[in-house]
């Protein structure tokens, strides 16, 4: 089976799914299902393939280990959302066109994650743009699609441009040959690195460019945002693993100046990634819309994940690499069950949430233990990749860029906590009282993703055999496995053995807790109130300003939309003047302007 | 894995909850000293969790109890990896991110129960618990990662193991001063003593996290915070004070700094959150990215101190 | 109220006993003027924590429940709602003789005089009010009288419910509406 | 083959015709620009001698490559606005039809006092179709600034003609290296701003949006993308193989077109009318088209001169329904609209993202040659700009189509309930052939082969040598 088969019967599905949605919207959406389980099966297939070269007019593509990688992660997330699609059909202004788009954003995602040279990557990013474009605005806010766009077009144009330049340069625009003819250009090489990944950095939300994720993730329809999150944000990550592989951005800046061994271009990016980590942490901790919420600790991951891959190395890059599926998948899962709830409920503000856990406990439970992975606990997956992260930081000594990750990784136990507090668990106000849980199909992607963090939390050697893949690909020294246990130099993991032992902890006070009298159950608002009856569910809900000591303390202005905002209305102000001078309704002034372009000209012209 | 490690781990559980459930009790009397009284019982704590153990209980659904359990397996799992003067129960597991990270586990499952009690007062203090383990972690994980770096392994039992045989110049927290003082101070903080201990203040929001417990679940708060105690002295004293190369020298130590921390938090005031957040990254956080750059490139008390 | 002299208890809930009277905590409810004699009572001079004793922060993880003084009909309802959030064993102490018939308020529209028609009282202490040797040495009774099984209010306030509650309500009056104001 | 000239003849007879059978007027249009468009297909390159005079005393029309892709892009378009706009020519296929007479003439001759001739006629026409709009205040000013520059451009032939002693432009082309930069400079200025005016460069584009901003569905694309693209077109023609030009000359045509291009851009990024935004997007374009032209990459000018004609054609066409049919082009009091008229939007959407420079549509592959050939001349910064100035254009279109796509307030998910009242915006007929015009621009922008065949016929256009992207490159070392 080749890759071009796989293409065109994908895009030949989705054109049958939109055909079919045409007619009846729902059936469609089952289709978007159908469609992505068979982009999973076919790309497991192709993982025999792996070397595979195939080209079709414009495009040509390489079969490779870490595209499939990424690919396949990609696909899980788009799969596993499409179970909501549809039940948000009637929501949607253009239900046919959200699921065409859908599918045609995943298809261009694995189109680039697979594209040999520069003008395939590129059309298929843009594609993924555009296409994610138009489903943001079927979303609640027109404004935040902007926002994406801009943000989005700003990273591909740039790397448009490094792309041209490579071309430029090398003559060719094969991705894994095109960089070498950067060899013995530092300048030129500096510049290709900058731009090639300001893509990346836009698209995984690092620091400057992180404006758009909280909008887009906060208003996208609640089926994309996992998408969006899970899924999309990663594309940055396969830039940024181009720019340290084919590009080797090592070998380009082996003379530049380092610091603890990494060269400084490279270092500056991972302070970015540093910078977008605590960023993201603080206005999470902040938020009130979970959505935003979780869209700000996407910006923080996204910090880890770009860190790990950068790094280049044994340890961190696998921990980056592994970080990408954890995220995806607590990420994705976390923002389903948010879905849900908005699904049930109507709202996702925090604030009017609350006691979601007696009326769904099975969603409660997938947001917990995929809050559990994003936080970086034992034993589930995100554990595996930020310990790996961790240990790779301390193992080059990168002090400053640690303590970021420190402070992203504690400060994520306050933003993780902030939903499951606000929304699951609290009073129940009376106006949920009939809120029902999440029906049979929504509840299997919410088991899928679960099954999945617990597998790689507990053996993560399941990714980690691919990433060792990729790190042999990339010509790195491999993660080693011994059994279950990761074996590193400066520490040793054997996670299946965490969870034994935390099992065994947990049935001990299990027993005791057994083994005492039977509690008796009292009602929610049978709490102690200073002897106060308060009869208002409301009233005793802590929700609103969650951290507020906290908040206050970093309440300082937050620049960096004002940034794009000011641009923006620079810009605006230029035109404006450009539209007053030079087409005024006055011919006269016309008139004059010939005069002083005749007279310019001239007088240039003479001199 | 074999049916042994099980039952070592259940010893060092065992003796960890009676050792540090005793140390507690004799620091009540300390405590009382301080303060011009007599003091309970040395064996007060015990009677206390086993009273608290006795009552009957309410609770506010499953939440309310499986956080609570699932804290103190949490806690226990991390007891269980801890290694006491050279002794562990599962070899290999003692990694220093393993041992922060699945104390966590415990946190977090109390959280929820408290929070699930419906209780304002609990969600407060919970947010305020987890603002304060961003205060003192931050510095802490810092100066543990400078450890790492400097020792070339996470193994806790390790880092110990290379303080021992140079007597007190040896310990972690003489060769690297600033290190120690940050770990020393973050330890208030791990233990929620006094002055960050604004999380529980009984007067002001009616214990925090602790407000809806009675009985059981209270008893299991007692056992979990004795646990708790345990771990990160433990890892304090291993990390910095050179662990112990017996068990008898590794209780005395314990009971001094323990002893030590108490009687320091008896004489303080409390901080607003706010303020221990403040204070936290002014002076332990920049203490300890100065003894970080100082260990990572000078090279000063990797080796030798002297 | 009548104190049952014969010790029925099993093993278990004896050595129960035993833990509960060594270790009370308790939750105060510092309405009238006794509060005043706890600060010594607790601090260095008499020193409570020496029987195991010691405040807690709410009637969930108390044992006793110390009413210090007269108690108004509003605050008689908040002394019920806490009294019925505490986990059983729990014992009420109460204070001075507002407590046992009203004392100077015994003709008040707003107080109440017996404690005890509207909760199991299970020790007065007497005076107006009861000096700390007083407390102390009625704190050491509460603890013999646990020990042997002899401090039941809680299970008199299970058992005679209706009674207790029709005197509740005589007392204290039907509230119709539910919310924050009219309780 | 056929003579190129009835590519001018026909339509001024036809024209004559319709002036006498009134009331067949625009079948006769119809059939004027049918058999113009069919003939266009039909030419060949070469020198067409007229009056038996030889040049370069006689008057010649020359066909080159070039000029073949104007002619038939320019004539095909024209078919195209007529057959979507017949119901609103009205009593103006006379003009029409010497519009497009005029048009043609100026693009085929070789003949700078022919192309003076020519260009009045089709300014003529076209002072009398901007006063459609019945807003005589902007046609005035159309009249004076364009009889300005028409006086320019005439005084800088006849300067031209005393230094040469010739009008051809063969013969002038290579009489004139000869001549002094500073004998040159009057002249060429003088012919420049002529030329300017009508090419929208944007000091002296004044009279632009008063005119654009009130034309009609017939009138605005036949502005926007007929009389511009053929402005366009004679600019090239006139500039990269007629007239040399010295550094400094070049250099301040370059950055009073970069001017034009990031003015015009930034302009269009303020507006809320969609014509207005639309016009001052044109403007820009053009300033970046002649700064194609200037720096000698005549293949991605040519290219980016369809992509931008093509798309103006759709979007000057659906923007004049809008007004049309809602009073208003406020994108703002529009909000919703394609949510009834899918199709329609859906070949606006295409068109408006050919022209931000979206992959697999023209207006990419534009981008991608603009790209090669600036950094194949070594000049770094202008792609730059040209990137820059694509957010920003990415930017305001975007903008533009949320707005149009998807009714409802910030905060609240968009519905069909929140759209503006249901209208149908263009006939079938038109929806059909803006969707048709919409693919053209996918299947031209995906197979890429086959569109530089197209346009090149395997000749560099107008010299250009300058290297242009085939799909066979980017296969590398396959």
């Amino acid at each position: 089976m080749t890759f071009i088969t796989v293409l065109i019967t994908l895009l030949a599905l989705s054109v049958v799914t939109y055909l079919v949605s045409l007619i009846n919207n729902k059936l469609g959406a089952y289709f978007t299902i159908v469609t992505s389980l068979v982009t999973l099966l076919l790309l497991f297939l192709l993982k025999n393939s792996i070397g595979q070269l195939a080209s079709i007019s414009l495009f040509t593509f390489k079969l490779t280990t870490v595209g499939w990688y990424f690919s396949m992660v990609m696909v899980v997330v788009y799969f596993t959302s499409a179970f909501l699609n549809p039940f948000w059909m009637k929501k949607m202004i253009y239900p046919a066109a959200y699921n065409l788009f859908y599918l045609v954003s995943l298809i261009g995602t694995i189109g680039m994650f697979f594209a040999r040279d520069f003008i395939t990557l590129f059309i298929f990013w843009e594609t993924v743009v555009w296409t994610s474009t138009f489903i943001i605005q079927m979303g609640k806010s027109r404004k935040s699609s902007y926002v994406y766009y801009v943000v989005s077009a700003i990273g591909s144009m740039v790397t448009l441009f490094a792309m041209m330049l490579v071309y430029q340069v090398s003559g060719t625009l094969e991705i894994s040959v095109a960089f070498n003819a950067l060899t013995g250009q530092p300048v030129l090489a500096l510049i290709v690195f900058f731009t090639f990944l300001l893509a990346g950095l836009s698209k995984i939300g690092i620091f400057p460019f992180h404006v758009w994720l909280p909008m887009a993730h906060g208003s996208a329809p609640h089926t994309f945002s996992p998408v969006l999150s899970g899924g999309l944000v990663k594309m940055g990550a396969f830039i940024a693993y181009i720019s340290v592989s084919a590009f080797a951005a090592y070998e380009a800046f082996s003379s530049s100046f380092t610091i603890m061994g990494i060269p400084a271009p490279i270092y500056i990016i991972m302070v970015l990634g540093a910078i977008s980590i605590v960023v993201g942490t603080v206005m999470a901790i902040r938020q009130d819309d979970a959505k935003k919420l979780l869209a700000y600790s996407s910006v923080a991951n996204g910090g880890y994940i770009l860190i790990g891959i950068l790094l280049f190395d044994q340890l961190a890059f696998a921990g980056g690499m592994l970080h990408l599926v954890s995220h995806a998948i607590a990420s994705a899962t976390a923002f389903i069950t948010i879905a849900i709830v908005a699904h049930r409920t109507g709202t996702t503000k925090m604030s009017k949430l609350g006691g979601m856990i007696h009326k769904m406990p099975i969603t409660y439970t997938v947001y917990l233990i995929a809050i559990i992975s994003m936080a970086g606990i034992p034993p589930m997956g995100g554990f595996v990749s930020k310990w790996l992260i961790l240990q790779g930081l301390a193992d080059h000594g990168l002090l400053f860029i640690a303590a970021a990750a420190f402070f992203g990784s504690i400060g994520s136990f306050m933003y993780v906590f902030r939903p499951l507090s606000a929304v699951f668990l609290g009073q129940l106000a009376p106006k949920h009282e009939n809120v029902k849980e999440a029906s049979i199909m929504m509840q299997i992607p919410m088991y899928l993703l679960t099954i999945a963090t617990l597998l790689i939390g507990v053996f993560p050697k399941i990714i980690l055999k691919v990433i060792a893949g990729i790190q042999a690909e990339a010509g790195i020294q491999e993660i080693v496995m011994v059994g279950n246990t990761i074996v590193v130099a400066n520490g040793v993991l054997d996670t299946f053995r965490v969870f034994v032992v935390f099992g065994y902890g947990f049935l001990i006070a299990l027993v005791i807790f057994i083994l005492r009298r039977k509690s008796r159950r009292v009602t929610l608002m049978d709490t102690y109130t200073s002897a106060e009856f308060v009869h208002t569910p409301e009233l005793l809900h802590y929700s609103s300003n969650f951290y507020a000591p906290f908040e206050r303390l970093t309440k300082k202005p937050y620049p960096v939309l004002n940034l794009y905002e000011k641009v923006s209305i620079k810009i605006k102000e230029i035109g404006h003047m450009a539209e007053s001078l030079f087409s005024s309704p006055k011919p006269a002034v016309t008139i004059f302007w010939i005069i002083i372009v005749f007279a310019i000209f001239f007088l240039g012209g003479v001199l | 894995m074999t049916v042994m490690n099980f039952v070592y781990g259940f010893i060092i559980l065992l003796a960890a909850f009676i050792f540090q459930t005793t140390i507690t009790g004799f620091n009540r009397k300390v405590t009382a000293r301080i303060q011009k009284r007599y003091g309970p019982r040395w064996y007060q704590q015990f009677l206390d969790i086993f009273k608290a153990l006795r009552k009957s209980s309410i609770t506010h659904g499953w939440i309310f109890d499986f956080g609570v359990i699932m804290a103190l397996g949490g806690i226990m799992a991390t007891v269980i990896f801890i290694p006491v003067a050279g002794f562990e129960a599962f070899p290999n597991m003692d990694n220093v991110y393993i041992i922060s990270y699945l104390l966590a586990i415990g946190m977090l499952g109390m959280a929820m129960s408290a929070a699930g009690s419906g209780n304002p007062w609990a969600s407060i203090g919970v947010s305020r618990a987890l603002t304060n383990m961003l205060a003192y972690d931050i510095p802490l994980m810092i100066v543990i990662f400078t450890l790492i770096f400097a020792f070339d392994t996470a193994s806790v039992s390790e880092i110990a193991a290379m303080q021992q045989g140079m007597g007190i110049l040896g310990w972690n927290a003489i060769r690297m001063p600033l290190g120690g003082i940050v770990a020393f101070i973050a330890l208030f903080g791990m233990l929620g003593k006094k002055p960050f201990d604004s999380f529980i203040a009984p007067a002001e929001i009616a214990s925090g996290p602790m407000v809806e417990y009675g009985g059981k679940h209270l008893g299991f708060m007692f056992i979990l915070h004795e646990l708790m105690t345990f771990i990160e002295v433990s890892l304090i004293l291993n990390l910095f004070f050179g662990g112990g190369s017996s068990i008898l020298v590794y209780a005395i130590k314990y009971a001094i700094l323990y002893t030590l921390v108490n009687i320091i938090s008896q004489v303080m005031p409390r901080y607003k959150i706010d303020q221990a957040v403040k204070f936290f990254y002014r002076v332990p956080l920049v203490f300890a990215i100065i003894q970080g750059l100082v260990v990572i490139f000078l090279g000063w008390g990797v080796s030798v101190w002297f | 109220m009548v104190l049952e002299n014969q010790d029925n208890r099993n093993l278990w809930e004896k050595i129960g006993d035993y833990f509960s009277a060594n270790s009370i905590w308790m939750k105060w409810y510092c309405t009238g003027c006794g509060a005043i004699e706890l600060p010594p009572t607790m601090t260095s001079r008499f020193d409570m924590e020496r029987l195991g004793m010691g405040p807690m922060a709410t009637p969930r993880q108390a044992d006793v429940m110390l009413i210090t003084g007269y108690l108004s009909t509003k605050t008689l309802r908040r002394v019920i709602y806490s009294y019925e959030q505490m986990q059983d064993p729990k014992y009420i102490v109460a204070f001075g003789s507002c407590t046992i018939n009203g004392g100077v308020y015994y003709d008040s529209y707003a107080t109440i005089n017996q404690l005890d028609k509207y909760i199991p009282v299970d020790l007065y202490i007497a005076g107006c009010m009861p000096r700390p040797e007083a407390v102390m040495n009625a704190f050491a009774d509460l603890i013999s009288m646990i020990k042997k099984g002899q401090a039941n209010g809680w299970r008199h306030y299970q058992e005679n419910y209706e009674w207790y509650k029709k005197n509740q309500l005589d007392s204290l009056e039907e509230v119709i509406i539910h919310d924050e104001f009219h309780e | 083959m056929n003579n190129p000239v009835l590519l001018i003849i026909i339509p001024l007879l036809l024209a004559f015709v319709s002036v006498i059978i009134k009331k067949a007027g625009k079948w006769i249009l119809l059939l004027g620009v049918l058999i113009n468009t069919v003939l266009a297909f039909f030419i060949t390159t070469g020198e067409t001698i007229i009056g038996g005079f030889l040049p370069p005393a006689g008057i010649n029309l020359v066909v080159t490559q070039f000029t073949l892709v104007g002619v038939i892009l320019i004539n095909s378009l024209m078919l195209l606005t007529i057959i979507m706009s017949i119901d609103l020519v009205g009593k103006y296929s006379v003009i029409l039809l010497t519009a497009l007479a005029g048009i043609n003439g100026m693009l085929l001759t070789g003949d700078l006092f022919n192309l003076f001739i020519f260009m009045e006629i089709t300014v003529i026409a076209a002072y009398i179709l901007s006063a459609q709009a019945k807003k005589y205040h902007h046609t005035i000013t159309y009249l004076i600034i364009g009889s300005v520059g028409s006086t320019f451009y005439l005084l800088g032939i006849i300067l031209l003609y005393h230094l040469t002693g010739s009008l051809n432009m063969a013969d002038v082309a290579a009489k004139l290296p000869l001549l002094t930069t500073k004998e040159l400079l009057v002249p060429i200025l003088l012919i420049f701003i002529g030329i300017g005016v009508e090419v929208k460069l944007l000091p002296v584009s004044g009279w632009v949006k008063g005119v654009y901003a009130h034309a009609n569905r017939l009138i605005a694309p036949l502005f926007a993308s007929i009389i511009a693209g053929t402005a366009l077109f004679v600019f090239g023609k006139l500039f990269v193989s007629v007239l040399p030009l010295s550094d400094t000359l070049t250099m301040l045509i370059l950055v009073m077109s970069v001017m034009t291009f990031v003015f015009g851009e930034f302009a269009a990024f303020k507006q809320k009318q969609v014509k207005e935004i639309l016009l001052f997007s044109s403007i820009g374009q053009a300033g970046l088209i002649t700064a194609l032209f200037i720096s000698g990459l005549v293949y991605a000018a040519v290219i980016l001169i369809i992509s931008n004609v093509v798309s103006k054609l759709i979007m000057f066409t659906i923007a004049g329904a809008f007004t049309e049919k809602y009073q208003t082009d406020n994108y703002h009091s529009l909000s919703g609209v394609f949510v009834h008229n899918k199709i329609t939007g859906i070949a606006f959407t295409i068109a408006a993202l050919s022209m931000t420079g979206i992959p697999l549509l023209i207006g990419f592959y534009a981008k991608l040659n603009i790209l090669i050939g600036f950094f194949h001349a070594g000049n770094y910064v202008l792609p730059v700009i040209v990137l820059l100035m694509t957010i920003v254009e990415g930017a305001y279109i975007i903008k533009l189509l949320l707005a149009l796509w998807a009714p409802g307030k910030e905060g609240q998910v968009s519905l069909e309930s929140f759209a503006v009242e249901k209208k149908q915006l263009l006939s079938v007929k038109n929806t059909a052939i803006c969707l048709i015009v919409a693919l053209v621009l996918i299947v031209g922008g995906t197979l890429i082969d086959t569109t530089s065949k197209i346009v090149t016929n395997g000749q560099p256009l107008l010299g250009d040598e300058s290297p242009y992207f085939i799909i066979s490159q980017s296969k590398g070392g396959e």
